[in-house]
C-alpha cells in the first residue's frame, strides 16, 4: 500500500474549538474526577496530623486555614466537587438511558448550577478570613 | 478479516461499582460538604470537635465507608481514563498494581487516622 | 501486476453480485467478489420501495407473471417472467431467514404493500429503505461465508478468448484496476465471470442513478462479442429533485400530492393528459406531461413542474410521508411544508442490457450477467414498480450457481447471434463504432480479445490494459467530463420522453463526436493512487459506447411500446415489433438485428392485449 | 474577483523544475496547458458572475507521489452558486471544472452509500446531505479526522471496516423453519431495531468519537450492530449471550464515555449513544443473574 498520511495528535487535541456539549462534559468530568482524587490524598495526609495531637492538628489547619490562598482554594474545589457531582448524576441518568435527549441541556445546567453554587458560597468560605 | 479481541476481562463489575460507588458518594459528599463547612466552618474544627464527631459508631462507620468508596471510586476512575489514552502491556499492568498498592496504603493511612480521631473513645 | 485465480469471479457487489456470489459459494466454489465500490455502497441501497413475491394466499406466481407481462407491455420472454416470478418467494424468505429487518404484520408475517400494476398486494417491503436492508443483509452473509472481496477494484475489461464467432469465445477472467494503488490486476475464473455491474443512468444528465451507474459491464460484455438488447427502452421517473435527480417516491401523488405548472394550473387536467387519473397517472405518462409543460414555456426553471403536498396538511405528512420532507430539505434546499418542491423526470432504470438465457449464461461461454446489467428479459418494455429487487436475488442466484457449477436445467431462451431472425435495414446519418486511427486503438478500444491457455489470455488482456492505461497516464489531452457532459446533454434532450427521427438521428452524430473527440482524452491527474480521474475516463468510454447502442435502437424502434415513445408512430405495432432489438459491437462494426419474443410460458400462452389501467 | 487559483498554485509553480525531473515530460505539460485552460475558465466564469454568487471552498489536498501535494494544503475554489447545491455538487463541480485531479469517494448523492461523509466547517457530514447555504463561507473541507489520508478527501477505511467485521454482523441463528415459511417477528421488535439497522457505514461517528480515535475501541457504528442482532429476537439466547460476550470485551461498550458525539453526527439520526448505554445495562444485568 502506499503511504498515507496521518495528521496526528492535532486531531485529538487541536480541535477543542469544535467540540461538542458532551465532549465538554467529558473533558470537564475527567478534569474534576483527577482534582478530587487528588485531593481526597491531601485531604487524608493533611488529617493525618491527628495522630500527632491535637495541636498539631489544630494548628496545622487553623494555620491552613488563615492562609488567604486556601480559601480560595476552597471555593474552586467546591465548584470542581459540585460540578462533579451535578455531572456525574447526569452520567448516572445517561446510564439509565433516562432523558439522553437532553443531555446537552443537562451538561449547560450543570455548569450553570455550578457557577451559581460557588458563588454562592463564597461569604461562606470567605467568613472571617479577612 | 479482524481478529478478535482475546482479553476476556470483564469490566462491567468496576463499571458498575464506580456508579453505584458514585451514587452513595453523592450523599456523603454532600453531607460532608454541608457537615464541615457551613454547619461547622473549617476555620473553626478542632480535634476536639472532631473526636466528638468520630467517637460515634456510625459517623465512623460512615467516614469509613466514605473513604473507601471516594478511593475506590476514584483510583478507578483514574485507571479507567489512562486505559481510555491507550495505555497497555507492562506500563498497564505496572500501574494497575501501582494504583491498587496506593489506594491501601490510602485507605490503611484514613483509617490509621479516623482511629486516631476517635481517641480511643470509640463505643 | 498480480495474478488472482478463483473458481468464479463476480464482478460487481450489488444485490445482484451479492447473490450471485453467495450462490456460487454455496454450490462449492471458491468465489471472489471484484467491485469499484465497497459492496455497501452499491446503488442496490437506494431502492425503496420493495420486492415483489407471490407470499400469501390468494396470490398466485401465475397471477405475478400475468401482471409482468401486461407490464412488460408483451416484451418480456414468457420463460424468464415465469421463473421471476416462480423462484421470487423462495428468494425473498431466504432473505428474511439471513435475518433482513423487513416491516411486520400483527402476526409477525413479513409486510406487503400494493404498488403499481399489480393486481395484489404483493410488494414486500421494509420501510422506506427496502434496497437498503437487502444490500446490507446478503453483504452479511458475505462476510459470514468469508467470501474474498475485492473492492475499489475496478474492473477495465473481460479476458475473452479470439475466435471469430463470439459463440465459440470464453471468458477466462478479467483485469481489475486496483484504485487506492493504481497496480493492474488480472482475475483467472476457472468457471465463469458474473457481471452485475447495475444500471448505465449516468448516460442522461438527469437520473436517480449514482454517480458510480457508468454499466461498465454491458459496454464490457458488448465489446467481448455479447449483444446488448432492447436498450432504447429506459424507464424515467416523472418526480425527481432537479438538483440531484434524487427520487420523490409515488406515495406523494398517492396520497394526493398535486402538479402545478408555472401558471398556477393543474396541468394533468387541465390540458387533458390524463384526465381520469390526474397526478395518479403511469410514470411515462406524468413524465411526457411534465417535459410538454416545459416545453411550451409553462415550467419553473431548471425545467421543472411544481408538487405540491402542503394541502394534506403537516400532521398527515409527518405521519405518512416523513422521509420526503428529509429528502426535499436536505437534496433541494426547499421546505414541502412550506412551499411546492420542484421535481423533472430523470432516468431511472434500464430496461435492456446483457442479453442472457434464464440461467443468466450469455452466449460466450463462462460469461454471465445478472441484475439490471443484464437483459434476460422480465421487464420488457417497461419494468413494474418492485420487480428489479426479486430480478437481482432470482437471477443473481442463478447465475452464481450455474458459473460454480455447469449443471442444471438447460435454457429455454437462446442467446447469440443463432437467435437471430432478422437483421436490421435502417438508415443511420454517420459512422458507427470504432474510430480507425490505425494507432491508439488501446485508448479507444478498451479491449480486444486474445488467444492461448487460461492464464495467457488473461496476460494478455493485462498487458493490453496496462498499455491502455499507460496511454491515458501520458496523453496531452482533453477532460474526459467535457466529452461526458456532452454526451448527456444530447441523450437528454434527444434520446428522452419524446423521440423524434431527427432528435434521434442528431443524437446519433452528436455521439459520434464524442467518440471522435474522446481519441484525445488525457488524464491529467499524474498519480497513482486513488486516481478517480482515470476512471472516471475509462467510464466514459463505456457510456459512449451504450448510447450508441440506445439510440440505434430507438431509432430502429417505429412504434410507442411501454418507455419508448416515438412521434410519428404513436401506437404499438404488434405484427411488426412483436421482437427484440439487439446490437452486437461485430469487433467494432455495430450490427443490429432481431430476435422473437417468448410469448410461450409453461402451460399458457400471454396473449397481447392492451396496456391500460 | 479572486480565482481558484490559490497560494498553493504558485507554489506549485515555483516547484516546476523539481517537478519535471520526475514526471514525463508530456505530462508536465499537460499539466501546465491545464493550469493555463483552468486560468482562462475562471476568467471566463470572474466575467459573468459577481462575488455573491459564487460559493467559496476551501478543500483539503494531499497526495502522497506528487511533489507539491505531499505537504497537505488547502485549495481554494469558486464555484457558481445554485439553489438547492449541496457541498458535494460544489466538490464535483470543481473537479470537473478546475481541476480533475480533485478526489473524493462519493457515489448516490443521496446519503445512502455512506461514501462522502466529510469533515465539513468543522464536523462530520455527508457532503451530499449538506446545502452549501446553510454553511458559513469559506466552506471548509477536509478528509474524517482521525483517519489515515489516502489522498486529498479519501480516507483508510480498514480500520472501520475491520472493527465492524469483530462484531459478526452477520445473522446467525441456524434454527430455521422450513421451506415458505417465516421467522415471527412482532413489530414492536422491528420497531426496536429499526433505527440500528439504518446503519450506511459511513464512519462519521468513529470519526468524531475521541475514544476511538487511534485506539481500538470497537467504536459507536460497530456497537450499534452488535445492537441491531443483540435486540433482534428472532436470534436465539445463546446467540445473544455470545454477542454480549463480544461486546464486552476490553474494547466493547465500556469504553464509551458517552460523549454523545456519534449520535450527533451520525446523518441517518441513529441514537448510538442510547444503544450504546442499553447494552451496557444488558450486559451488567446478564451478568448479575438475580436482577
Ligand atoms: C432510486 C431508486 C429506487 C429504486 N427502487 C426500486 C424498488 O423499490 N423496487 C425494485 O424492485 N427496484 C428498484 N430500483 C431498481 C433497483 O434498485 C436496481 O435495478 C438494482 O438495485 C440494481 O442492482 P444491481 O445489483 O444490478 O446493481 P448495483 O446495485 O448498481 O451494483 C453495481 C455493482 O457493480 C459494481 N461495478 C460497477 N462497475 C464496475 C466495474 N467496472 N468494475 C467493478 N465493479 C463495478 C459496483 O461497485 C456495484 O457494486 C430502484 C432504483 C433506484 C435508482
Ligand atoms: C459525589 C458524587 C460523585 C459522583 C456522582 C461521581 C460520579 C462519577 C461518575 C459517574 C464517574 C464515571 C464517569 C465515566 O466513567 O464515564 C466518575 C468518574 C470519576 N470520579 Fe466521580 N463522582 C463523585 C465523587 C467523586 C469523588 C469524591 C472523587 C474523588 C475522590 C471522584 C473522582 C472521580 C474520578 C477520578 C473519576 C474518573 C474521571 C475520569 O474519567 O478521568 N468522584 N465520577
Ligand atoms: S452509525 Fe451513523 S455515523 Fe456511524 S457509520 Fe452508521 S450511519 Fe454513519
Ligand atoms: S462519541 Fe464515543 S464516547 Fe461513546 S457516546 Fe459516542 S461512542
Ligand atoms: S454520495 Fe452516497 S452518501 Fe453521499
Amino acid at each position: 500500500m502506499s503511504q498515507s498520511y496521518d495528521r496526528g495528535l492535532v486531531e485529538n487535541f487541536g480541535r477543542w474549538t469544535e467540540f461538542s456539549a458532551g465532549m465538554w462534559a467529558w473533558v470537564f468530568h475527567k478534569f474534576t474526577g483527577w482534582v478530587l482524587i487528588g485531593y481526597l490524598f491531601t485531604h487524608i495526609a493533611v488529617l493525618s496530623t491527628a495522630i500527632e495531637g491535637a495541636s498539631m492538628y489544630n494548628g496545622t489547619l487553623q494555620g491552613l486555614e488563615a492562609l488567604l490562598i486556601v480559601r480560595f482554594m476552597e471555593v474552586g474545589l467546591l465548584a470542581v466537587a459540585v460540578f462533579h457531582i451535578l455531572n456525574g448524576v447526569r452520567l448516572l441518568f445517561v446510564d439509565l438511558g433516562l432523558g439522553l435527549d437532553a443531555q446537552d441541556k443537562s451538561f449547560y445546567a450543570s455548569l450553570i448550577l455550578t457557577g451559581a453554587i460557588a458563588v454562592a458560597s463564597i461569604p461562606t468560605f470567605l467568613g472571617g478570613a479577612f | 478479516m479482524a481478529e478478535h479481541y482475546t482479553s476476556f476481562s470483564r469490566d462491567d463489575t468496576r463499571w458498575l461499582l464506580q456508579r453505584v460507588t458514585a451514587v452513595f458518594l453523592v450523599g456523603v459528599l454532600a453531607f460532608h460538604f454541608m457537615l464541615l463547612h457551613f454547619v461547622h466552618h473549617a476555620y473553626e474544627i478542632t480535634l476536639a470537635g472532631t473526636t466528638a464527631r468520630m467517637s460515634q459508631p456510625g459517623y465512623f462507620i460512615t467516614m469509613v465507608s466514605f473513604l473507601i468508596a471516594g478511593t475506590f471510586h476514584g483510583v478507578n476512575g483514574v485507571y479507567n481514563a489512562l486505559v481510555n489514552q491507550g495505555i497497555e502491556g507492562t506500563p498497564r499492568t505496572i500501574v494497575k498494581y501501582g494504583l491498587i498498592i496506593v489506594s491501601l496504603l490510602l485507605i490503611a493511612q484514613g483509617i490509621r487516622v479516623a482511629w486516631a480521631m476517635t481517641g480511643g473513645q470509640l463505643i | 501486476m498480480t495474478l488472482h485465480e478463483h473458481d468464479v469471479i463476480v464482478v460487481g457487489a450489488g444485490g445482484a453480485g451479492l447473490r450471485a456470489a453467495i450462490a456460487a459459494n454455496e454450490a462449492g466454489a471458491d468465489v471472489a467478489l471484484v467491485t469499484k465500490l465497497h459492496p455497501v455502497r452499491s446503488h442496490t441501497g437506494a431502492a425503496e420501495g420493495g420486492i415483489n413475491a407471490a407470499l400469501r394466499d390468494g396470490d398466485s406466481w401465475e397471477d405475478h407473471a400475468y401482471d409482468t407481462m401486461k407490464g412488460s407491455d408483451y416484451l418480456g420472454d414468457a420463460p424468464a417472467v415465469e421463473t421471476l416470478c416462480q423462484d421470487s418467494p423462495e428468494e425473498t424468505i431466504q432473505l428474511e431467514h439471513w435475518g433482513m429487518a423487513f416491516s411486520r404484520e400483527d402476526d409477525g408475517r413479513v409486510s406487503q404493500r400494493p404498488f403499481g400494476g399489480l393486481s395484489f398486494p404483493r410488494t414486500t417491503y421494509a420501510g422506506a429503505e427496502t434496497g437498503h436492508h437487502l444490500l446490507h443483509t446478503m453483504y452479511e452473509q458475505v462476510v459470514k461465508r468469508g467470501i474474498q472481496v475485492y473492492d475499489e477494484q475496478y474492473v477495465t475489461d473481460l479476458a475473452v478468448t479470439d475466435h471469430e464467432d463470439p459463440e465459440d469465445r470464453v471468458c477466462q477472467g478479467c483485469i481489475g484496476y486496483d484504485i487506492k494503488t493504481g497496480q493492474l490486476n488480472g482475475f483467472v475464473a476457472n468457471n465463469g465471470v458474473v457481471i452485475a455491474t447495475g444500471g448505465p443512468g449516468q448516460m442522461y444528465a438527469h437520473t436517480t442513478n449514482a454517480v458510480a451507474q457508468t454499466g461498465d459491464g454491458q459496454a464490457m460484455a458488448y465489446r467481448a462479442g455479447v449483444p446488448l438488447q432492447d436498450m432504447e427502452f429506459v424507464q424515467f421517473h416523472p418526480t425527481t429533485l432537479p438538483s440531484t435527480g434524487v427520487l420523490i417516491s409515488e406515495g406523494v401523488r398517492g396520497e394526493g400530492g398535486i402538479l402545478y405548472n408555472s401558471n398556477g394550473e393543474r396541468f394533468m387536467f387541465e390540458y387533458g393528459y390524463a384526465n381520469n387519473d390526474g397526478e395518479l397517472a403511469s410514470r411515462d405518462v406524468v413524465a411526457r406531461a411534465e417535459v410538454t409543460e416545459v416545453n411550451e414555456g409553462r415550467g419553473y426553471e431548471n425545467d421543472a413542474v411544481h408538487l405540491d403536498m402542503r394541502h394534506l396538511g403537516e400532521e398527515r405528512i409527518t405521519d405518512r410521508l416523513e422521509n420526503i420532507i428529509h429528502l426535499a430539505t436536505d437534496f433541494e434546499g426547499v421546505d414541502p411544508l412550506e412551499e411546492p418542491m420542484p421535481v423533472k423526470p430523470g432516468q431511472h432504470y434500464a430496461m435492456g442490457g446483457i442479453e442472457t438465457d434464464e440461467n443468466g449464461e450469455t452466449c460466450i461461454d463462462g460469461l454471465y450477467a445478472a441484475g439490471e446489467c443484464a437483459c434476460v428479459s422480465v421487464h420488457g418494455a417497461n419494468r413494474l414498480g418492485g420487480n428489479a429487487l426479486p430480478e437481482l436475488i432470482v437471477f443473481g442466484a442463478r447465475a452464481g450457481r450455474h458459473a460454480a457449477s455447469e449443471d442444471g436445467a438447460g435454457a429455454q431462451i437462446e442467446t447469440g447471434s443463432s437467435a437471430r431472425i432478422e437483421t436490421a435495414d435502417i438508415d443511420v446519418p454517420t459512422e458507427l463504432g470504432r474510430v480507425e486511427t490505425g494507432s491508439d486503438d488501446a485508448v479507444a478500444d478498451g479491449g480486444e480479445l486474445h488467444s492461448g491457455s487460461p492464464k495467457e489470455v488473461v496476460n494478455r488482456a493485462l498487458e493490453q490494459q496496462r498499455e491502455r492505461v499507460e496511454t491515458l497516464m501520458e496523453t496531452d489531452g482533453i477532460n474526459h467530463a467535457d466529452v461526458r457532459s456532452d454526451l448527456q446533454e444530447t441523450m437528454t434532450e434527444n434520446v428522452n420522453v419524446f423521440r423524434n427521427e431527427a432528435g434521434l438521428k442528431q443524437a446519433l452524430k452528436d455521439i459520434r463526436a464524442c467518440r471522435e473527440r474522446y481519441q484525445e482524452v488525457g488524464v491529467s491527474d499524474p498519480s497513482r493512487t486513488f486516481n478517480t480521474d482515470l476512471m472516471h475516463t475509462i467510464e466514459t468510454r463505456n457510456l459512449i459506447d451504450q448510447a450508441e447502442v440506445l439510440t440505434l435502437g430507438a431509432l430502429a424502434r417505429t412504434e410507442f411500446r411501454g418507455a419508448h415513445w416515438r412521434q410519428s408512430h404513436q401506437e404499438r405495432k404488434d405484427e411488426e415489433w412483436l421482437k427484440h432489438t439487439m446490437v452486437a459491437w461485430n469487433d467494432g462494426a455495430p450490427e443490429l438485428y432481431y430476435t422473437d419474443v417468448l410469448l410461450e410460458g409453461e402451460s399458457k400462452k400471454y396473449e397481447p392485449k392492451v396496456r391500460s389501467y | 474577483m479572486s480565482t481558484h487559483v490559490s497560494e498553493s498554485e504558485s507554489e506549485a509553480q515555483a516547484g516546476t523544475d523539481q517537478q519535471t525531473t520526475d514526471r514525463p515530460a508530456a505530462q508536465q505539460r499537460r499539466l501546465e496547458k491545464k493550469r493555463a485552460s483552468n486560468d482562462q475558465r475562471e476568467q471566463a466564469d470572474s466575467s459573468t458572475e459577481t462575488d455573491e454568487e459564487t460559493v467559496h471552498l476551501k478543500v483539503f489536498r494531499y497526495d502522497p507521489e506528487v511533489k507539491d501535494k505531499q505537504e497537505p494544503r488547502f485549495d481554494d475554489f469558486h464555484v457558481p452558486a445554485k439553489k438547492g447545491m449541496t457541498v458535494l455538487d460544489a466538490l464535483i463541480y470543481s473537479r470537473d471544472h478546475y481541476d480533475s485531479s480533485l478526489t473524493f469517494r462519493h457515489s448516490c448523492r443521496q446519503a445512502i452509500c455512506g461514501s462522502d461523509a466529510l469533515f465539513i466547517n468543522g464536523s462530520q457530514r455527508l457532503g451530499c446531505q449538506t446545502q452549501i447555504d446553510e454553511l458559513d463561507q469559506p466552506v471548509r473541507v477536509e478528509p474524517l479526522p482521525h483517519q489515515e489520508v489516502v489522498k486529498d478527501l479519501v480516507v483508510d477505511m480498514e480500520h472501520f471496516y475491520d472493527q465492524m467485521d469483530t462484531v459478526e454482523p452477520y445473522f446467525q441463528e441456524e434454527d430455521l423453519p422450513s421451506g415458505l415459511d417465516e421467522q415471527r417477528q412482532d413489530r414492536e421488535n422491528r420497531e426496536k431495531i429499526k433505527m440500528s439497522t439504518r446503519c450506511i457505514w459511513c464512519g462519521a461517528c468513529m470519526s468524531s468519537c475521541n475514544i476511538a480515535a487511534g485506539g481500538n475501541y470497537l467504536g459507536p457504528a460497530a456497537i450499534n450492530k452488535a445492537y441491531r442482532f443483540v435486540m433482534d429476537e428472532r436470534e436465539g439466547e445463546d446467540l445473544k449471550q455470545q454477542r454480549l460476550e463480544t461486546i464486552e470485551e476490553e474494547q466493547g461498550v465500556w469504553r464509551c464515555q458517552t460523549q454523545f458525539s456519534c449520535t450527533n453526527v451520525c446523518p441517518k439520526d441513529i441514537p448510538l449513544t442510547e444503544h450504546i448505554q442499553e447494552l451496557k445495562r444488558e450486559a451488567v444485568k446478564n451478568n448479575l443473574k438475580f436482577w
